[in-house]
């Protein structure tokens, strides 16, 4: 129906500052499912190379000079992969918790609270990805 | 009136894996990320040590556990998320179609990459 | 507006104007006095500030007038009075200004369902809410995600053929005759479940804001899921029509594609908890299918 | 053109129950509505439904009850078939899903309702009315049964014969409001109307804007006359902005009205000294209306009904519905201010001349419902006789139009040797005002009489006149005539009624026949057009109108709800008769019907009223 007439501007204009708490609640939910679906094709791909150091030479890898070792170690050391890693928790953290509101909510319980269990998963969210700065970007230029 | 909606799929038991993994998924992603951020520093990642933890069997099980999951969960998801958008007819059938080859293909490099981690190969 | 004053019926709008009135009471006198006083106290501007008129900005479209034919907002001033809900604003403003603006409306008590409108991008029954909680200016346009008509009135058909497609209806075919003056027992605590459920007044104002919704058009939606919620829990109806009902609500565009995004059950009017019908009927009908397996 | 076999205009109660009942008897049924179904003004009801379910009640004494509560101006055959039907009306709406409140053993609830001998009203919470509408549309979408929703139905099609008796009704003109079509819809066997009230006619009523006594107006046209139109219940709280009904329930509980003094005017002033807040609604309404006469009304229009002193627990428990409705409607917490209410026009005891099975002197037009009268509630209304009344007059009137066979009516209809004319001076000449007066559609002196031309003709008839109305664009609009001729009702065919004011009413709705020849609808569109619509509609509001005046005037007693300042007693050997107002060509014609009193096993000797 929506496609079927278009009110113009009108329509559309300013809609997403009218979205409630579990509409917000379901669109972070799409998003970071989609990140994290996308994440893991990406995470076996550069796990991949696991394959070709295990068929290489076995005192690279006791040299950890392998292609998976210098692959992953190489990547750790760029400051943006550190950064876009603790985007990615931030991301796990949230569909997680907001995961765990979800199966709640499918079993029924606290349905009244849905609006505070979205707020307290953004909050956790947040802190937990504060939290966890230090141990994500210890021995990258600091 | 209701037979328009009489497609053979009832949504039902897709639901229901997409919670079923996803609770299995909250365990194990937390471990995951646990293990491998705080326990070893994903900087410290060596293939060595990778190889060592695959080789125990639990570990190996519990990752290929974790792959087969979090790839049906995923594709699931993006597959019910277009379907809300009203996904229909043969589009449907190819969005699913590339899904299904996609996880599948995911699930197929994934459990060979551990195989060669855990050196059995 | 009392039934024995001799007075003629001279003015037809603003019944409060007590100049209006003939041979005045002493009451009355007190009251104009009041109010006079009133004008004079206070400047114009100040009286619009502490809410003498609303300023409503309502959607217009008409697909056949020329000079409506792109939507637009015309802007009315409307004189406040107390307890004036944003129906009563737009019925002044037809009245009063232009008598071509349209909407449904009936009842004016939040039971007939015709006026759903999104008011200040909310949906909302435009008796059920009172203009003095709103912000001004008060935008006022038909409900998202459906036809425009014209104005305010959209086409509810696809809503009403959602409603129809849960078959709403006690399907059981057998109906007393006279001698025997016998009801189907129920339970007090099975009637109470289905209560809120069967309060809906098929406003249509879940079904505008469920972004699901809007995006499958089969999608049964909320009211229609709750419609069904209220046969299906009803003790009344045997095991195997309960079945049948499961059946309808368990395909592709039913119960599943609800996302728990809880806007329907924040906009109904009538306060029916429908996320939590829904999400009860998923449950529902997974049990229903384990017993297969 | 559309055809079918029975055309039922309207979808509230009483038409849904007629469409079914038809449907069930075999005819192809179809219902044409102004609005959708459950939009219809019976979903607002919330009281309950009258019927002698349980043992210890009979039939017998809900009809005595009715004929007491109608102070005896009810017809015996027609209260005795109310009583007698109910309850086997009220457990088909229990079998067809009704939700009614249980009592722990799983049977359905019934509860006291004033003027009742035993607690026989059955109801479904607080919505009792809403759930009888619902339940008996999701049977009519079970059935398949045809509904035109969003058709305003003009006018009906009617042969003109001289005598209304000899008349026959072929249809109805109908007006898609979407699209603006006009489109004939042929009735094969019989056109049941069921539209419900004329409370628009008064500017404050508990009833929706949709009623507007079409149904009323069209028959009245048509030549089937009207019966009791001065008999219009008033209910003493209602909201003064919206006209919501704030329950007796209020008042039941221990709530008090006070005046703008702050006086507890029902005792103060002596309207009551015995029941005080309680005392019959009537009396209350009066006694309020005083009041604001007097000068002690506040804003010089209501009265408070404080129920702060109940108590927030006591108040949350038993009347939390009415917080809501002060907070939504009105804008006022009942827990911290006393909320405003006056009295409002509530219920049409009068409405079209029918028999018992629903059928009106011109063949094949039947009526139904609130825009009927058979008569059951005579001079007053009872709490939950309404709604029976729908299922059991609805039902009977659909089987009837379909050809059932339901015995020969007790009741006779239209002018005949059993009535006595009205020699009552008017005070300015009712009627058309050179509006068209035509009541039918000429039957060509027999040359071409066949239903379908005449149909034809009618659509015809009223694409002029819309086309007319549209194309004027200066003039009057519907919306200034109508709050003129609210206004002027409210003010002197209220709860109060004299001589003078009476007629000075009939005089302005005059004014408002004449201004109303020049009225335009200024929305060009053919879309949705509302205005005009409303324009159609206040037409009939005119005529509706003009009758209950009329019968104001002419019914020098007090009885019911009928109030003359002049005349301060119930007189039976004069009044045990109906009013009865014929259009008869634009110039009406007023007449008498007597009452039947004689049931089945007994008489009803008319007693005092009093409770
Ligand atoms: C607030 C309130 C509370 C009440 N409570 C009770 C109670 O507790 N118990 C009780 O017994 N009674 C009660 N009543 C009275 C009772 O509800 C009504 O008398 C009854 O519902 C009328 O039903 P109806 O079917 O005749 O008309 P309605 O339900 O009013 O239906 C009229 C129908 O006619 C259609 N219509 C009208 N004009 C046209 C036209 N020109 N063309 C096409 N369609 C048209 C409308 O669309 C509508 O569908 C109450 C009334 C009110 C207002
Ligand atoms: C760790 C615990 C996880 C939990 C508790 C969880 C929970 C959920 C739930 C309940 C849904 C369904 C939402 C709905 O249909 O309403 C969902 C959707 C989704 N999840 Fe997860 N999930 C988890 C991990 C993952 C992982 C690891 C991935 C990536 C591979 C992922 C990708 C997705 C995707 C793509 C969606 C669909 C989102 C959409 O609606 O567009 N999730 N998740
Ligand atoms: S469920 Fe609520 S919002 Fe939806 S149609 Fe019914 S009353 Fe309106
Ligand atoms: S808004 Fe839509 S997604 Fe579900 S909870 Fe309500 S139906
Ligand atoms: S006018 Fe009936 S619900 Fe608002």
């Amino acid at each position: 129906m929506s496609q079927s007439y278009n009110r113009g501007l009108i329509e559309d204009f300013g809609r997403w500052k009218e979205f409630s708490a579990g509409m917000w609640a379901w669109i972070f939910h799409k998003f970071t499912g989609w990140m994290l679906i996308g994440y893991l094709f990406t995470h076996i791909a550069v796990l991949s190379t696991a394959i070709g150091a295990a068929s290489g030479d076995a005192s690279m890898i006791q040299a950890e000079t392998d292609v998976y070792t210098t692959t992953i170690q190489g990547l750790e050391e760029l400051f943006i992969v550190r950064v876009l890693e603790v985007g990615l928790l931030a991301v796990a953290v949230f569909h997680i918790l907001n995961g765990l509101r979800l199966l709640m909510v499918d079993l029924g319980i606290g349905l009244e609270a849905q609006d505070r269990s979205f707020y307290a998963s953004l909050v956790l969210t947040g802190a937990i990805t504060v939290a966890s700065v230090p141990t994500f970007l210890s021995g990258v230029g600091f | 009136m209701a037979e328009r909606y009489s497609s053979f799929a009832p949504g039902g038991t897709r639901w229901l894996l997409q919670r079923i993994t996803a609770a299995f998924l909250v365990v194990v992603l937390a471990f995951h990320f646990f293990q491998l951020h705080f326990v070893t520093h994903a900087a410290e990642v060596t293939f060595m040590g990778t190889q060592a933890r695959m080789q125990n069997v639990g570990y190996f099980l519990t990752m290929v556990l974790f792959l087969i999951t979090a790839a049906f969960h995923g594709v699931n998801g993006v597959y019910n998320a277009l379907i809300n958008q009203g996904l229909e007819g043969t589009r449907k059938k190819v969005v699913l179609a590339v899904l299904v080859i996609a996880g599948g293909a995911l699930i197929a490099q994934g459990v060979y990459v551990a195989v060669a981690m855990a050196g059995w190969i | 507006m009392s039934t024995q004053q001799q007075q003629e019926p001279e003015s037809q709008e603003v019944p409060q104007d007590p100049d209006m009135k003939g041979a005045e009471s002493p009451q009355q006198e007190r009251l104009r006095e009041k109010q006079e006083g009133m004008v004079d106290e206070h400047a114009e501007k100040e009286a619009e500030a502490a809410g003498e008129t609303v300023h409503i900005k309502v959607f217009r479209y008409d697909p056949e007038v020329a000079a409506k034919q792109e939507p637009r907002f015309d802007d009315f001033h409307v004189p406040f009075e107390k307890g004036m809900t944003v129906l009563d604003a737009v019925m002044y403003a037809r009245d009063e200004f232009d008598s071509s603006l349209t909407f449904r409306h009936s009842c004016r008590q939040a039971v007939c369902g015709s006026d759903a409108f999104f008011v200040n991008g909310k949906q909302r029954l435009g008796c059920k809410t009172q203009i003095s909680d709103l912000e001004q200016p008060v935008r006022i346009e038909p409900l998202p995600h459906q036809e425009v008509v014209k104005d305010l009135v959209v086409d509810m058909d696809h809503f009403y053929d959602q409603m129809h497609a849960v078959e709403p209806y006690f399907q059981d075919e057998d109906t007393p005759d006279s001698s025997e003056l016998e009801e189907q027992r129920q339970s007090p605590e099975n009637r109470e479940k289905i209560k809120m459920s069967s309060r809906c007044i098929w406003c249509g104002a879940c079904m505008s804001s469920c972004n699901i919704a809007a995006g499958d058009n089969e999608y049964l939606g909320p009211a229609a899921i709750n419609k069904a919620y209220k046969f299906a829990m009803d003790d009344r109806e045997s095991e195997e029509i309960k079945e049948h009902r499961l059946r309808i609500l368990e395909q592709e565009h039913g119960v599943w594609r609800c996302q728990t995004q809880f806007s329907c059950t924040e906009v109904c009017p009538k306060d029916i908890p429908l996320t939590e019908h829904i999400q009860e009927l998923k449950r529902e009908a997974v049990k229903k299918n384990l017993k297969f397996w | 053109m559309y055809e079918h076999d029975v055309i039922v205009v309207g979808a509230g109660g009483a038409g849904l129950r007629a469409a079914i009942a038809a449907h069930e008897a075999g005819a192809d049924t179809a219902i044409v509505s102004k609005l959708h179904p459950v939009r219809s003004h019976t979903g607002a009801a919330e009281g309950g439904i009258n019927a002698a379910l349980q043992e210890g009640d009979d039939w017998e004494l809900h009809a005595y009850d009715t004929m007491k509560g109608s102070d005896y101006l009810g017809d015996a055959p027609a209260v005795e078939t109310l009583a007698k039907n109910a309850p086997e009306e009220t457990m088909n709406l229990e079998h067809w899903g009704m939700p009614f409140s249980r009592e722990e053993d799983g049977r359905v609830s019934q509860r006291p309702f004033g003027g009742l001998s035993y607690p026989r009203t059955t109801y479904a919470g607080a919505e009792t009315g809403h759930h009888l509408l619902h339940t008996m549309y999701e049977q009519v979408v079970k059935r398949g049964i045809q509904v035109y929703d969003e058709w305003y139905v003009m006018n009906l099609v009617t042969t003109d014969e001289d005598d209304p008796k000899d008349r026959e009704c072929h249809g109805v003109v109908g007006y898609d409001v979407q699209s603006g079509t006009i489109e004939g819809f042929k009735a094969n066997n019989g056109v049941v109307l069921a539209t419900g009230g004329p409370g628009q006619a008064f500017d404050h009523t508990t009833n929706a804007v949709s009623c507007t006594g079409d149904g009323h107006a069209m028959a009245y046209r048509a030549g089937a006359p009207l019966e009791d139109m001065e008999f219009i219940q008033f209910h003493p709280t209602s909201l003064p902005s919206t006209g919501v009904l704030i329950s007796e329930g209020v008042r039941g509980e221990g709530g008090i009205l006070y005046n703008s003094e702050g006086e507890r005017f029902m005792f103060e002033y002596g309207y009551a000294n015995n029941s005080g807040e309680l005392a019959s609604r009537d009396v209350v309404a009066r006694a309020e209306l005083t009041e604001v006469g007097e000068g002690r009304g506040i804003e010089d229009e209501y009265v408070h009904l404080d129920m702060r002193h109940l108590g927030e627990d006591r108040i949350m428990d038993r009347l939390e519905n009415i917080l809501h409705l002060a907070e939504d409607f009105e804008g006022v917490d009942g827990l911290v201010e006393p909320m405003p209410v006056k009295p409002g026009q509530h219920y049409a005891m009068g409405g079209i001349e029918v028999d018992e099975n629903g059928q009106t002197c011109v063949n094949g037009l039947y009526a139904a419902g609130e825009c009927a009268c058979v008569s059951v509630h005579g001079g007053n209304r009872l709490g939950g006789n309404a709604l029976p009344e729908l299922i059991v007059f609805g039902k009977r009137a659909g089987q009837h139009a379909a050809g059932e066979d339901l015995g020969a009516p007790e009741i006779r209809t239209g002018y005949g040797d059993d009535v006595e004319d009205d020699d009552t001076e008017l005070p300015v000449q009712p009627g058309s005002a050179g509006l068209d007066t035509a009541s039918g559609v000429a039957a060509d002196g027999g040359v071409t009489a066949d239903a379908e031309g005449m149909l034809e003709r009618a659509v015809e008839r009223e694409r002029e006149r819309v086309d007319r109305l549209m194309d004027r664009d200066s003039g009057v609009q519907h919306s200034e005539i109508r709050a003129k001729l609210q206004q002027a009702m409210t003010d002197y065919v209220n709860v109060f009624r004299t001589e003078e004011g009476v007629k000075k009413a009939l005089k302005i709705i005059r004014e408002c026949r004449e201004e109303y020849q020049n009225v335009y609808v200024d929305d060009p569109s053919r879309t949705f057009n509302t205005d005009l619509q409303q324009t159609y509609e206040t037409r009939n509001l005119i005529d509706v109108a003009e009758t209950i005046a009329l019968g104001a005037l002419v019914r020098d007693e007090f009885r019911g709800a009928h109030w003359r300042k002049e005349h301060q007693e119930r007189k039976d050997d004069e009044w045990l008769k109906h009013t009865l107002i014929s259009w008869n060509e634009g110039d009406p014609d007023i007449f008498f019907r007597p009452v039947i009193l004689e049931g089945e096993n007994k008489t009803y000797e008319p007693k005092e009223r009093s409770y």
